[in-house]
């Protein structure tokens, strides 16, 4: 079982560190869920595996699991969530300050194939025209 | 006669969420794979009871619980944004 | 007795579950899928549930009904999602089946 | 004026029956300490969200109700066991089909319970409801015969829930 | 009396302070800061004065206070023969600078600026030559460059001031800073900085292994400064200053700070051939070069600067021969150069400032117009060609007599001396070229102003330098051999050789040289036009200022490039580095140590579902990536991955985290749901392979990284401290859910944080949506009307069903959280999603009618209770947030727990909620505002 | 140590406090801020008295002994930290609330308020994964900060660093992950003791760790090739909060300090110091990389950003030399430099502010009002910073220079530290050049546009005293460099103390119940 836990936080990983490494700011989010998810089941995991021994102090029980990790796990997902909402938040701004959502506020970078225009595309940038021309005024 | 049917009913539900996830896969349209997503939280349900039945313990309930209470929030949402863009208006 | 009862209460709320997802697999367009989950799995769950209501309320000392909750939030919630896919599926005009019998055009 | 500060006070007291009810069995308990605890819950939270039931719900006939739903639980066994033929035997065989139902039912609530009623059971799902309230867009997975069906609904659910659910 | 044992400082420091009064003081009155200046010089040479009865006493002042021991720096003074001559220079020829240049400076120069400049090069002077301890001088050393920098720049507007002033900052600040590390090795191998123990030990330092390399560094620091080659180039650039700081600094001074260095640390480092190689070798070459320079200037000042190459050159050279008679020479030579050289410059801005121009070319016959600078002229000149009955002849004869010995030790030094005599006669030449060719030779031609001679106390310092000149050529013995004497004494730290300073020494070879010289200059300067011709054909190109533009360049364009290709910008290219280098970090940390991947612990069975589990997880996870570019898609996956995790937590016991995962999930999904509206729905197709392929195998390298590591430690057993918290959870934190009383009780401060982390998320979305508009589309992306129903009735009355019951949740699961799987947390993200739905199904407007509460305030209130709590534990003499509970027992309800701890969680519940749905709910009202915006565009 | 534990609870009351006043408006935020950062500045320089005893005094938060509960711990580099912040944050609220930075967007006042809480906890904190926590309190804090008023450079600029944290988040976690897995134990002291004793078959996983948290801390402190976020984020943010952020690299240096020092001091048997050539090797190339940095920049504010990383550079190389006096002489630069860099920041605001639309970009303006006293100022600034005599920068430098003469890389490490501030002493020398000798002539064609005049805004006085009053420091760090360098030391000694502190932690017990 340990092998499969294992495999998933690698899986996570990897996926998340792809898509943190892209240049859009949508999938760098999405990264960066899949590797909080990652490093919460790898914090998790640090208190070793057990099944069916939740750390509910009972009387019957034999055993529990490690609490301290589910804890700490608990905490960091609090603070993943505070930290994504305050990214994707900042995407926003960022979309709105730069005018495109590449993460270095490129419109399109060398790598990359403009998409192919449609009705929103087309009328954001009329939009962004009409801000420019507001702000000449 | 229940630790003998727990394992095969463990194992249709595996087929169950890997059929959920074969949905999801193909699509082909959105609304298809949040259909899927959807049957894979009510799959979860399903999974999360038996396994309380499976080990005696009933500190798994508010986690299906929860499930049934939250899990179609998310289909909820992606469905307006499909219908509205703007989910919260 | 309750051994069977419960042994078959899980192995047919298990296969509805099944069901539920096969039909999600195979039938061939979105609107049909939807049946699928929103039925199969309703009792597949039920029952389940059931069984652990009869599960917990004898194999322990104290009746456990609050596994009806579940179903009560399941009964309330399920159709609503399934209401609304349908509404956006219909919304982006997504395909129906050519023999699709209707009062209404996509 | 005593009443209507008991209608402050208590603003749904059906609502506040079923939440008390729904307490006692979130705690699976029927202990003393619940029973207390789940009475005073049972008046606060709907005296917090009194502003999101902004119609009264009346239940006009609870044994209409109690009928009604035993009714449906019956059915969605039923239909459970018949998607579940349609659904594993030939596919290319289903008869899909849209529909409207007319509604005569007002109540919003009502209408929901309907379009739920309609969703759990046999072979059909409520895919969307006309800006005015009067019409039902239903899927059916296999129809024979679409009158047929769209009678069976009006008069197997609508008719029962239209006897409990008064509109304001 | 502290004021005899503390001098030495306050003579240094004075100008400093000086320089403070100098600034202030112009706005008073022009001239006062001149007047501020000279006084503060003329103090500090009477508090001078005692200290210097001393040294003619043959004594050595001392002063000195402990600064920083850790590293031997005090803060020291020495007073010694050496350091007494050149204070002497500083102070003398400094007050003449001040004088002068009060007349010197024009209407709209900075008179304040200037003299504070000029106190606080006078006082990091005095530092250099009265520093004890080493390190101290070096502090000095380096405000003599900036000093310097400051002067040269002082005509800021001028492009050649400001290049002439940064290239000297750069050649001698650089130096400084090789000087710097030839003094700290020095200090390590003598174990202490001050001269006393330094000079003490020569013998030590020049046995010591790294001698050489700190002799290089030493002498890099002093080349730089006294204009050495290679380093020589800075000087005549320098002349951009105004003329009395090139007298000052650039002769007199500065540039002999290093000619100081060599003959203070003559008795540390001399008497090896790598001394005498690279010292004598460098000062021939310089004075040589520099000869011949001069010659070709047709500048008066880069005449002078050149020349005074020269002559730091056979400085340089003379103790490069590393004799005591050598020696003597050479300090000989640094009082008469100081002398001639000041009142050349002077001149030369007497000529500047009276006629406008400084080419030689241009200027023509001034005598007639100023007879008595002329004469002064002459004399200095004659000093400086060394013609007998000046200052210059003496030491000149003792420079060729040393060459001369130096022939007789080793007879291929025959080559010196033949270099040595055309140097003099190229110096012969220069000389004669500054008097001829400006005070006679015809007429001057398109001069800007009509010469004149010069206000009086303008030209009075130039008279007393040039009586010095003849004073010292003629009574020698009278004049300078005390001075001489001690300052020798004080370089050598040894009594000093015999010499004699007569002016005949009868007819011996140095008197023939000086002839030769003296007649062959004469037929140089005759032959001048030839020569120029030839100069300007063949030798103009080569100056090593164009190396060192070169140079600098090069190392300006490398650092762009480094930087520039390093620091992108990019932020992909950033992470990239961080990702990659903590594997590398992590492979290496675990390959430094021989252990073995996996442990000995027994691992748990596989089964079906987590198979099963496991595909689906890794499949949406992979799915997301794949996916990406379609981002609706991805999000859906990434709620299928976020799904199998809460799975992944139930099935290996954490019921506490699957509700957590759960309901973070949710909200997560709507809020990457309420951006995704304002942002592309699609991302471009990426082309970089080379960028895609690198990714990926980062990201390979990292996943596997991460699931050995993980493999790692959980195939090995461990002693937890965990055993803690599950024996003391009830008796010591009064709950059964250990996951909630460490949350509550055991690590509440985590908790804290946590719970400020939420707010601050909250507050800081607060800020950046304040004033955010974005564009809104009208429709999707294929260009399909949104549906009109926004609120679907039916989702809208069983949604408003479902609010009290999901409150209920909550409340149900805030209050077992202590007992048995929930708590503050997970019952505060119920509530808030409860909210949610409640803005998802009925619209903003509608909700926050009926919700009337600024989260603020809740956010606000719960972080108040979680931390008053934590605060009232400390009122009763324990530390923060310790807590208790107790039972309590009532009528009816019967025994329940009332624990300090839930009041926590209360807050904890609270600010999740705020938090929560403040964040939500400003994303929501975000389209509101947009669309507004969107409309009053449209509507211009 | 109560007093200790209020430098952490007091900017979190207060945050909240100021969060209320908002209703009240701004000047009551103003003057509860103030009034809160006063408090701190002397509340810190009573913890500095007290920690000179050298004791260690633990606070076991929640009255739970070490290592179950978490510790506060003050030594005295934490009360120097926390002295150091206070002073930084006190200049950077004062010219915040001089030039109306605070007015610029929503809730300046509470972050900057809890920003110190999240500084002053991981100043104080014992335990591995309560010092993330505080990380994170203090990094969102930051970015909220960071990103204030808005604008598109910052808002680039924000995003990178908000991205780049929230991967370093992640090290972090995996890193305490594994630490965990392998030690069973949060708590930096216990940690210690039993990486001590652990077997060799487990020691490749607390070594992986170990260096995965450097590169955690690394990324913080700004080491090569982890720096990248710094210069965008701290040339693009606004003046004081780019002037408190100077404290921002510190705490990466002070957390290796802290728990490398700790967890793989002397004691640490075959793992002992093993971190320390990675600092030093790499604090050169950073070093390096960071004169170069100053040499390439294009405005002043790049400028000084990357003379912070050199600065945090040279600590990083003083750190690495691992020996009492170096850590000592890095403790000294860190005071002078941190102060310094906290001056040039505002400075180069004002600056900017003074060129017009010209701003801070190297190219010729027009002269800037004040021009005389503003040069000057720079002057001293580039002085302090790039470390000429006779301002403290160079005694810093002196200090870990001979501090470096013993170690066997001596060589390289003098001729990088003085090669690298060579190349910035002429950098600056041709920065100071630029702004303030080669101006624009108004009197000729180039008569300044009539709005270009308007934009440029005069020196206010209160913002020209704040910074004035940051670089007065630096002449008493040399007078005083005696007694400060003593205090220095003995803060190294202590730190080269684990066992000290190790002791101190593990033995603290908890307050016993009164008697009913
Ligand atoms: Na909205
Ligand atoms: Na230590």
């Amino acid at each position: 079982m340990e092998w499969l836990v294992a495999l998933v936080i690698g899986v996570l990983t990897a996926s998340g560190v792809y898509l943190t490494m892209r240049a859009r700011t949508f999938p760098v989010v999405l990264g960066l869920t899949l590797l909080a998810y990652g490093v919460n089941v790898f914090l998790f995991a640090m208190g070793r595996l057990t099944i069916g021994h939740p750390a509910v102090i009972d009387p019957a029980a034999v055993n529990y699991s490690d609490p301290l990790p589910q804890a700490l796990v608990l905490t960091a997902i609090v603070i993943a969530f505070g930290m994504t909402a305050f990214l994707i938040v900042l995407a926003l701004k960022a979309r709105s300050e730069l005018g495109n959502d590449h993460v270095d506020g490129l419109d399109l970078a060398e790598d990359e194939v403009p998409l192919k225009k449609n009705a929103v595309t087309r009328a954001h940038e009329k939009y962004l025209k009409l801000i420019k021309k507001k702000r000449k005024e | 006669m229940l630790e003998l049917v727990l394992p095969i009913a463990f194992t249709l539900l595996a087929v169950s969420i890997l059929l959920c996830f074969l949905r999801l896969l193909k699509g082909p349209d959105l609304p298809d794979r949040l259909l899927a997503l959807d049957t894979l939280y009510i799959n979860a349900i399903a999974l999360v009871v038996l396994f309380g039945i499976h080990l005696e313990s009933s500190l798994f309930f508010e986690a299906a619980l929860l499930i049934a209470v939250m899990g179609f929030v998310g289909t909820l949402a992606l469905s307006k944004y499909l219908l509205r863009g703007d989910i919260m208006e | 007795m309750l051994d069977w009862i419960l042994a078959a209460l899980v192995l047919i709320g298990a296969s509805f579950t099944l069901i539920g997802s096969i039909g999600l697999y195979k039938l061939p367009d979105f609107y049909m899928r939807l049946h699928g989950p929103t039925k199969a799995t309703t009792l597949g769950v039920g029952a389940i549930l059931i069984a652990s209501v009869l599960y917990f309320s004898f194999k322990t000392d104290a009746t456990s009904l609050h596994e009806t909750l579940v179903t009560v939030f399941l009964f309330i919630t399920a159709p609503v999602s399934a209401h609304l896919m349908a509404k956006s599926a219909l919304h982006i005009k997504v395909k129906q089946v050519e023999r699709t019998q209707s009062d209404y055009k996509i | 004026m005593a009443k209507s500060s008991f209608s402050k006070m208590l603003p749904h007291p059906i609502l506040s029956l079923t939440l008390w009810a729904f307490w006692l069995l979130l705690n699976n308990t029927m202990g003393a300490g619940h029973i207390v605890l789940g009475f005073f819950l049972a008046i606060i939270i709907p005296l917090f969200t009194a502003g999101f039931w902004p119609e009264k719900v009346r239940i006009k006939a609870p044994l209409t109700l109690l009928k009604f739903l035993a009714l449906v639980l019956w059915d969605i066994l039923v239909a459970n066991l018949m998607v579940a033929k349609l659904v594993l035997g030939r596919n290319d065989s289903l008869k899909p089909a849209f529909f409207h139902i007319e509604l005569d039912i007002e109540n919003s609530l009502g209408i929901s319970f309907l379009s739920n009623t309609i969703s759990l059971t046999p072979g059909t799902v409520s895919c969307d409801l006309t800006a005015d309230g009067s019409f039902l867009l239903v899927h059916a997975l296999h129809a024979d015969n679409i009158s047929e069906l769209v009678e069976h609904i009006k008069l197997r659910y609508e008719a029962p829930l239209i006897k409990v659910f008064t509109s304001c | 009396m502290t004021l005899l044992i503390s001098n030495l400082p306050i003579v240094t420091l004075l100008p400093f302070f000086g320089a403070i009064f100098a600034a202030r003081a112009s706005s008073y009155n022009r001239v006062a800061s001149a007047w501020v200046a000279a006084i503060v010089t003329l103090l500090a040479s009477a508090l001078l004065i005692p200290s210097s009865l001393a040294v003619f006493a043959g004594e050595t002042v001392i002063q000195s206070w402990s600064w920083i021991p850790a590293i031997g720096l005090e803060f020291a003074f020495r007073l010694d023969g050496l350091a007494l001559l050149f204070a002497c220079l500083i102070l003398g020829i400094g007050l003449l600078v001040i004088l002068y240049a009060r007349y010197y400076l024009a209407a709209k120069d900075s008179m304040g600026r200037f003299f504070a400049y000029l106190l606080i090069f006078m006082g990091s002077m005095l530092g250099i030559v009265l520093s004890e301890n080493i390190l101290q001088l070096l502090v000095f050393w380096e405000l003599t460059s900036l000093s310097s920098f400051l002067l040269i720049s002082y005509w800021q507007h001028r492009q050649d001031a400001r290049d002439g002033a940064s290239m000297a900052l750069v050649i001698t600040g650089g130096g400084g800073l090789a000087l710097l590390a030839a003094v700290l090795l020095l200090g390590n191998i003598v174990g202490s900085y001050n001269l006393s123990d330094v000079l003490a030990a020569g013998e030590l330092v020049r046995s010591d292994e790294l001698y050489l390399p700190i002799l290089i560094l030493f002498l890099v620091g002093v080349f730089t400064k006294s204009a050495q080659f290679p380093f020589h180039f800075w000087l005549p650039h320098a002349m951009a200053a105004p003329t009395p700081v090139s007298a000052y600094l650039h002769s007199a001074t500065m540039v002999k700070a290093g000619i100081f260095l060599l003959a203070r640390f003559f008795p540390v480092f001399a008497g090896t051939p790598e001394w005498t190689w690279l010292v004598g070798g460098a000062g021939l070459i310089t004075l040589v070069m520099g000869a011949y320079m001069a010659l070709f200037k047709h500048d008066i000042k880069g005449l002078l600067a050149y020349s005074t190459i020269s002559h730091l050159g056979l400085i340089t050279l003379l103790f490069g021969f590393g004799t005591h008679l050598a020696a003597v020479a050479a300090i000989f030579h640094i009082i008469n150069h100081a002398t001639f050289k000041a009142s050349l410059f002077m001149v030369a801005g007497i000529i500047d400032h009276e006629t406008g121009s400084r080419d030689m070319r241009k200027l023509n016959g001034l005598f007639k117009y100023m007879p008595h600078t002329a004469v002064l002229a002459i004399i200095s000149s004659a000093a400086m060609a060394g013609v007998p009955l000046l200052n210059g002849f003496l030491s000149k004869e003792m420079f060729f007599e040393q060459t001369v010995s130096a022939v007789y030790d080793a007879p291929f030094m025959i080559i010196v001396l033949i270099l040595v005599l055309l140097a003099a006669i190229f110096a012969v030449a220069y000389s004669l070229r500054f008097i001829h060719d400006v005070f006679f030779n015809g007429d001057s031609i398109d001069l800007p102003k009509t010469p004149h001679e010069p206000p009086t106390l303008m030209r009075i310092p130039v008279d007393l330098l040039v009586l010095i000149c003849l004073a010292v050529g003629i009574f020698p013995m009278f004049f300078v051999a005390p001075m001489l004497a001690a300052a020798v004494a004080g370089s050598l730290q040894a009594a000093p050789p015999d010499y004699s300073l007569a002016i005949w020494h009868g007819f011996n070879l140095p008197l023939v040289m000086s002839m030769v010289a003296l007649a062959l200059g004469v037929v140089v300067y005759m032959l001048r036009d030839r020569l120029f011709k030839w100069h300007d054909r063949r030798m103009s190109d080569l100056d090593a200022r164009i190396i060192y533009h070169f140079i600098y360049n090069s190392i300006t364009t490398m650092a762009s490039a480094i930087t520039r290709s390093f620091d992108k910008g990019s932020l992909q290219n950033a992470i990239a580095w961080i990702i990659g280098t903590a594997f590398v970090a992590g492979v290496i940390g675990f390959m430094s140590v021989a252990s073995p991947i996996l442990g000995p612990r027994e691992l748990l069975p596989v089964d079906g579902v987590s198979i099963a589990a496991a595909l689906v997880l890794i499949g949406a996870s992979i799915m997301t990536v794949v996916f990406h570019q379609q981002r609706l898609v991805a999000l859906v996956m990434v709620g299928v991955v976020g799904l199998i995790v809460v799975l992944l937590f139930v099935k290996f016991s954490a019921p506490d985290l699957a509700l957590t995962q759960l309901s973070v999930e949710i909200v997560t999904i709507i809020l990457l749901l309420l951006a995704l509206h304002f942002l592309p729905q699609t991302s471009p197709k990426e082309l970089g392979r080379l960028r895609i392929s690198r990714d990926v195998i980062i990201s390979v390298m990292s996943g596997v990284g991460v699931m050995v590591l993980s493999m790692a430690v959980m195939s090995r057993d461990f002693v937890p401290i965990s055993d803690f918290f599950l024996a003391n959870a009830v008796p010591g934190g009064g709950g059964t859910n250990v996951v909630n009383v460490i949350l509550v009780d055991f690590r509440g401060t985590d908790t804290l944080g946590e719970i400020v982390v939420l707010a601050l998320a909250g507050l800081g979305i607060y800020a950046l949506i304040d004033g955010l508009k974005l564009y809104a589309p009208a429709h999707d992306e294929n260009g399909l009307n949104w549906c009109e129903d926004n609120h679907p009735p039916i989702m809208q009355a069983l949604t408003r069903l479902l609010f009290p019951l999901m409150i209920m949740v909550a409340v149900f699961i805030f209050i077992r959280g202590h007992n048995l799987p929930g708590g503050g947390f997970i019952a505060g993200l119920i509530a808030a999603v409860a909210l949610i739905i409640q803005y998802l199904a009925n619209g903003i407007s509608w909700t926050a009618q009926r919700l009337r509460i600024d989260m603020h305030w809740i956010i606000g209130i719960g972080l108040l209770i979680a931390t008053f709590t934590g605060l009232v534990s400390m009122l009763l003499g324990y530390p923060f947030m310790t807590t208790t509970y107790t039972y309590l027992t009532w009528p009816i309800v019967g025994k329940f727990e009332v624990a300090s701890a839930f009041v926590f969680d209360l807050g904890v519940f609270l600010v999740v909620v705020g938090a929560t749905v403040m964040i939500l709910v400003q994303l929501g009202r975000l389209s509101d505002t947009s669309h507004k915006r969107q409309q009053h565009l449209e509507s211009k | 140590m109560h007093l200790a534990a209020w430098s952490v609870f007091l900017p979190l009351i207060a945050g909240f406090i100021v969060l209320f006043a908002k209703a009240k408006g701004l000047l009551w935020q103003r003057v509860l801020n103030l009034l809160s950062v006063v408090v701190l500045v002397l509340l810190s320089i009573v913890l500095i008295i007290e920690s000179s005893s050298g004791v260690h005094q633990v606070y076991l938060l929640g009255n739970w002994a070490a290592p179950f509960g978490i510790v506060l711990v003050l030594d005295q580099l934490s009360a120097l930290m926390i002295a150091i912040t206070s002073a930084l944050a006190l200049a950077a609220l004062i010219y915040a609330i001089a030039t109306n930075t605070d007015k610029q967007g929503a809730h300046f006042h509470v972050l900057f308020m809890l920003i110190l809480f999240g500084l002053n906890g991981a100043f104080l904190t014992g335990d591995l994964f309560n010092l993330f926590v505080f990380f994170e309190v203090l990094l969102l804090a930051s970015y909220g900060l960071l990103l204030h008023g808005g604008g598109r450079l910052r808002t680039k600029a924000g995003l990178h660093y908000v991205i780049i944290n929230m991967v370093g988040a992640t090290l972090f976690l995996f890193a305490v992950g594994a630490l965990y897995g392998v030690l069973g134990t949060l708590n930096i002291a216990d940690m210690a003791t039993k990486v001590a004793l652990l077997p060799e078959q487990d020691l490749g996983l607390v070594a992986a760790a170990g260096l995965l948290l450097l590169v955690v801390f690394g990324t913080k402190a700004a080491l090569f090739p982890l720096y990248l976020w710094m210069p965008t984020a701290y040339s693009n943010t606004s003046a004081s909060v780019a002037a408190l952020f100077a404290i921002m690299t510190k705490v990466g240096l002070y957390a290796i300090i802290r728990v490398h020092g700790t967890v793989f001091g002397a004691e640490a048997g075959s793992l002992a110091n093993y971190h320390m050539p990675w600092l030093l090797g790499l604090g050169m190339i950073t070093l390096m990389l960071a004169a170069f940095g100053v040499m390439a920049s294009r405005r002043l504010r790049e400028q000084v950003s990357y003379l912070v990383l050199a600065s945090i550079a040279t600590m990083l190389i003083a750190v690495g030399l691992n020996n009492p006096l170096a850590l000592s002489a890095s403790f000294y630069y860190m005071i002078h430099s941190t102060l310094m860099a906290g001056g040039l920041f505002l400075l180069a605001d004002i600056i900017s502010r003074g060129r017009g639309t010209f701003k801070d970009r190297f190219e010729s303006a027009y002269a800037m009002p004040g021009a005389v006293l503003i040069g000057a100022m720079f002057m001293y600034g580039a002085i302090a910073m790039t470390g000429i005599p006779p301002l403290s920068g160079f005694f810093g430098k002196i200090l870990i220079l001979s501090a470096a003469l013993e170690h066997q890389w001596s060589g390289l490490v003098l001729a990088v530290i003085l090669v690298a501030g060579f190349l910035m002493i002429i950098t600056m020398a041709r920065t100071g050049s630029l702004l303030f000798y080669k101006v624009l002539d108004s009197d000729e064609t180039h008569n300044p546009p009539e709005d270009n005049d308007v934009s440029r805004e005069s020196p206010n006085r209160i913002s020209t005293i704040t910074v004035i009053g940051l670089f007065a420091l630096s002449p008493i760090l040399v007078i005083f460099a005696q007694p400060i360098t003593a205090f220095t030391e003995s803060v190294a000694k202590q730190q080269f103390d684990s066992q000290g502190y190790i002791q101190s932690v593990l033995s603290k017990q908890p307050v016993k119940a009164e008697k009913e």
